[in-house]
């Protein structure tokens, strides 16, 4: 049975230090309700594991400015001067990793897998200090799975089981993020019944999801604004 | 540079491309491409997960929930299917792209490539151009010849971080197509008025001239 | 060994299963368990690509591309979901079942299973049991106390090949519920008229006893 | 362009020695044509990876009985006695492989990645002679990617670019497999003109899909039976 719970309730299922995996491409795909608590909570020394850190201001660029993060984890945070400006203070550690090598590493983490061997970033500055092994004459370097403690998706739908499917390409990282923690929380604009959604079309199984939250925000023009202020 | 600078690159590149191949375009000038590409049916894949990227929608039908690599609205060609990010750098690096064109800060004689990091200067991103660089079939690099400060592009030897050991195929400049091989880079073709003397000057490598070398 | 001993023992483990759990079952015994569910909703996985296994067809709604992991047929449930065979196994491998219910050849008495291969037999399928064994949340067994040649199934060492160092939560019988810890293994419940010194004499294993052991 | 071709035709496609990928769990999913035609060829000393090697004298059965094959490896062949027999007789090499570490090596295959890391088969007799590496404290062995020469898959419809859809769980290896040789062929039922299938529904994209054969054969009675004699 998922638990369909308020944005304000997600507070009690992170905690401070927790590593969170949020699902997003840009501000595409991104759980602007379930950020706007945590930017407004205390909470401390987050680390978050995402493509981008929002823009300036906007979607995980408001964790920043709020200060719960400690690090961010992701392949691209040059469109956010905020995040530049306070790794360069000193006030937020980053790891850079390859978009591909992010999303799989994740998906390793929500699939029992410890690590893989893949070409990219092999003798470069990103591969650095990484084991490097040869197999079947092809050189490879080793990444190790990336996992969370919680997990921020958006999805368009869930079913009342918790089946989540995306819009367009909002589905970018969502799905494996939805694999990877020990909570997964999912912000959705719409809720349906369960049976209304085909066999054909879920993207996530159930089984991922732990928690389901009704978004804040309405699409507007083909963007999101928002639409009931979090109590 | 100027826009018909771009152009002129981004339409050079396009008569590369062929009927029916999977292309990738990076930020910047390869996105002028679809432009040029006449008759000819490529099927553009983004790497947030999509395949069959078309062109940019009417301003009343932009949804920022489909978008391409570099968050621009786009609109979907028939035929396109969507996918995660997992499945979209298996597609990716699993060496199903036919030719990724990308922008460079650096390639050197040998044709690999700087395209994410420059020293000194606070870029701290890497998105997918590593992954293309290891994962694509051909690699066609879009660029001007020289950087802003008037130093080449085209170098004898990497200043920059390299993004991986796999090699460009192809540098298209605004002035010149240049080949990469195992020997080094060889001149096919000049696109401006500028001499050979000229372009060696502005050019940070030394390269061969080939014999079927075409003057436009 | 009987239906109605085959029948009581899946009727045993439906009682561990909770209401939205996600389960795996194995071939056998394990496949009668859906039938004595009562009021329980529990999700049903199978590893060729469905979370959300519904009970056999009729005749004339047989789909041969609509089967179990046994290979029969089956039908899908409200809020099913298809998958291929990596991501089933994601599901599987990741943690995300919540109970996998497996026959067995043998188990040792720290819940350490042997279930796919009989040394000296030709005996060449694993199919999804390491998988399985590796990944499940809780593993329970079910299997005759006894093999058909009267060798114990619950056993001080396994002869036969392991299925991994993971271990069995509980191993139901016609005869007994059992529970395997650190310490090893303890007899919870007695589901038959034997004594317990015939169920210590069938039983290849030395177990403690519950303290507060159930005798139905 | 993906080229529609006669099913005759994949035998220009096929050499002595190569590696198959064979979609199919049992017989569901399982390109019955084009094992058909295998099976009638002079083909030699093919290494079939697939699940099962299909049924006695059905599906992959009859590659085995035609003496087209030297090798089998997939993760279940009990219920098909004959692969037994040869295997006892030294006919036929056999690999056994954990089902779900079948699918993903095969899926690594297709991704690039050299090997991955599982706790699958540790402390086995499958898992002897493998690399063991502790991450972050937990133990796992290491398995490497498979690839094939030609993958042999079945569809219920493609459009005609090549795009894919599965039916049911008929879906199973078939996906990872159409990522993982460097020819793939699809066997499929139906196929439908290119914007019949949504970008939603579609599971294995066109950029996968070298080759197109229809189907010689039809479902009667949920199985499916000949419909057209191979020429």
């Amino acid at each position: 049975m998922k638990k369909f719970i308020q944005s304000s309730d997600i507070l009690k299922l992170i905690k401070d230090g927790d590593t969170l995996l949020v699902g997003g491409f840009g501000l595409s795909g991104t759980p602007l309700t379930l950020i706007d608590e945590i930017a407004s909570s205390s909470l401390k020394n987050l680390t978050v594991v995402s493509n981008n850190l929002g823009e300036p201001g906007k979607g995980l660029g408001k964790l920043l400015l709020s200060g719960c993060l400690k690090k961010a984890v992701g392949s691209y945070f040059t469109t956010n001067r905020d995040a530049i400006k306070a790794w360069k203070e000193g006030h937020l550690e980053i790891e850079l990793i390859p978009q591909g090598t992010l999303a799989e590493a994740i998906r390793c983490g929500g699939a029992g897998i410890g690590g893989f061997y893949t070409k990219t970033a092999l003798g470069t500055k990103i591969g650095e200090g990484k084991e490097v092994k040869e197999i079947d004459g092809e050189k490879y370097i080793l990444e190790k799975a990336i996992k969370g403690d919680v997990s921020l998706i958006k999805a368009m739908k869930a079913d009342t089981l918790g089946n989540l499917v995306y819009e367009y390409t909002a589905r970018n990282f969502n799905p494996v993020m939805a694999t990877a923690s020990k909570i997964v929380i999912a912000e959705v604009d719409e809720i349906v019944e369960a049976g209304t959604l085909s066999p054909y079309e879920i993207v996530t199984p159930h089984v991922y999801v732990d928690y389901v939250v009704a978004s804040h925000y309405v699409k507007v023009g083909g963007v999101y604004v928002e639409s009931i202020s979090p109590d | 540079m100027s826009q018909s600078a771009r152009i002129k690159i981004a339409k050079r590149i396009a008569q590369e491309l062929s009927d029916g191949e999977i292309v990738n375009l990076g930020v910047g000038i390869p996105t002028l491409i679809p432009d040029y590409l006449g008759d000819k049916k490529v099927y553009l894949q983004s790497e947030n997960g999509l395949l069959g990227m078309g062109p940019t929608p009417e301003p009343q039908q932009v949804n920022m929930d489909l978008i391409s690599a570099s968050k621009k609205p786009i609109t979907m060609e028939i035929g396109a299917s969507l996918f995660d990010s997992s499945d979209s750098f298996v597609m990716i690096r699993g060496g199903h792209i036919d030719v990724a064109v990308l922008g460079i800060l650096q390639v050197d004689e040998f044709g690999e490539i700087a395209n994410w990091s420059v020293p000194g200067k606070d870029v701290l991103g890497v998105g997918g151009a590593m992954d293309l660089v290891a994962g694509a079939k051909k690699i066609i690099l879009a660029s001007t010849h020289q950087a802003k400060d008037g130093s080449p592009k085209l170098v004898k030897k990497l200043t920059y971080p390299t993004s991986g050991g796999k090699k460009a195929n192809m540098l298209v400049t605004e002035h010149a197509v240049f080949t990469f091989s195992n020997k080094g880079v060889e001149l096919v073709e000049i696109l401006s008025d500028i001499s050979l003397e000229e372009l060696q000057k502005i050019t940070g490598a030394n390269f061969t001239i080939s014999q079927e070398l075409i003057r436009n």
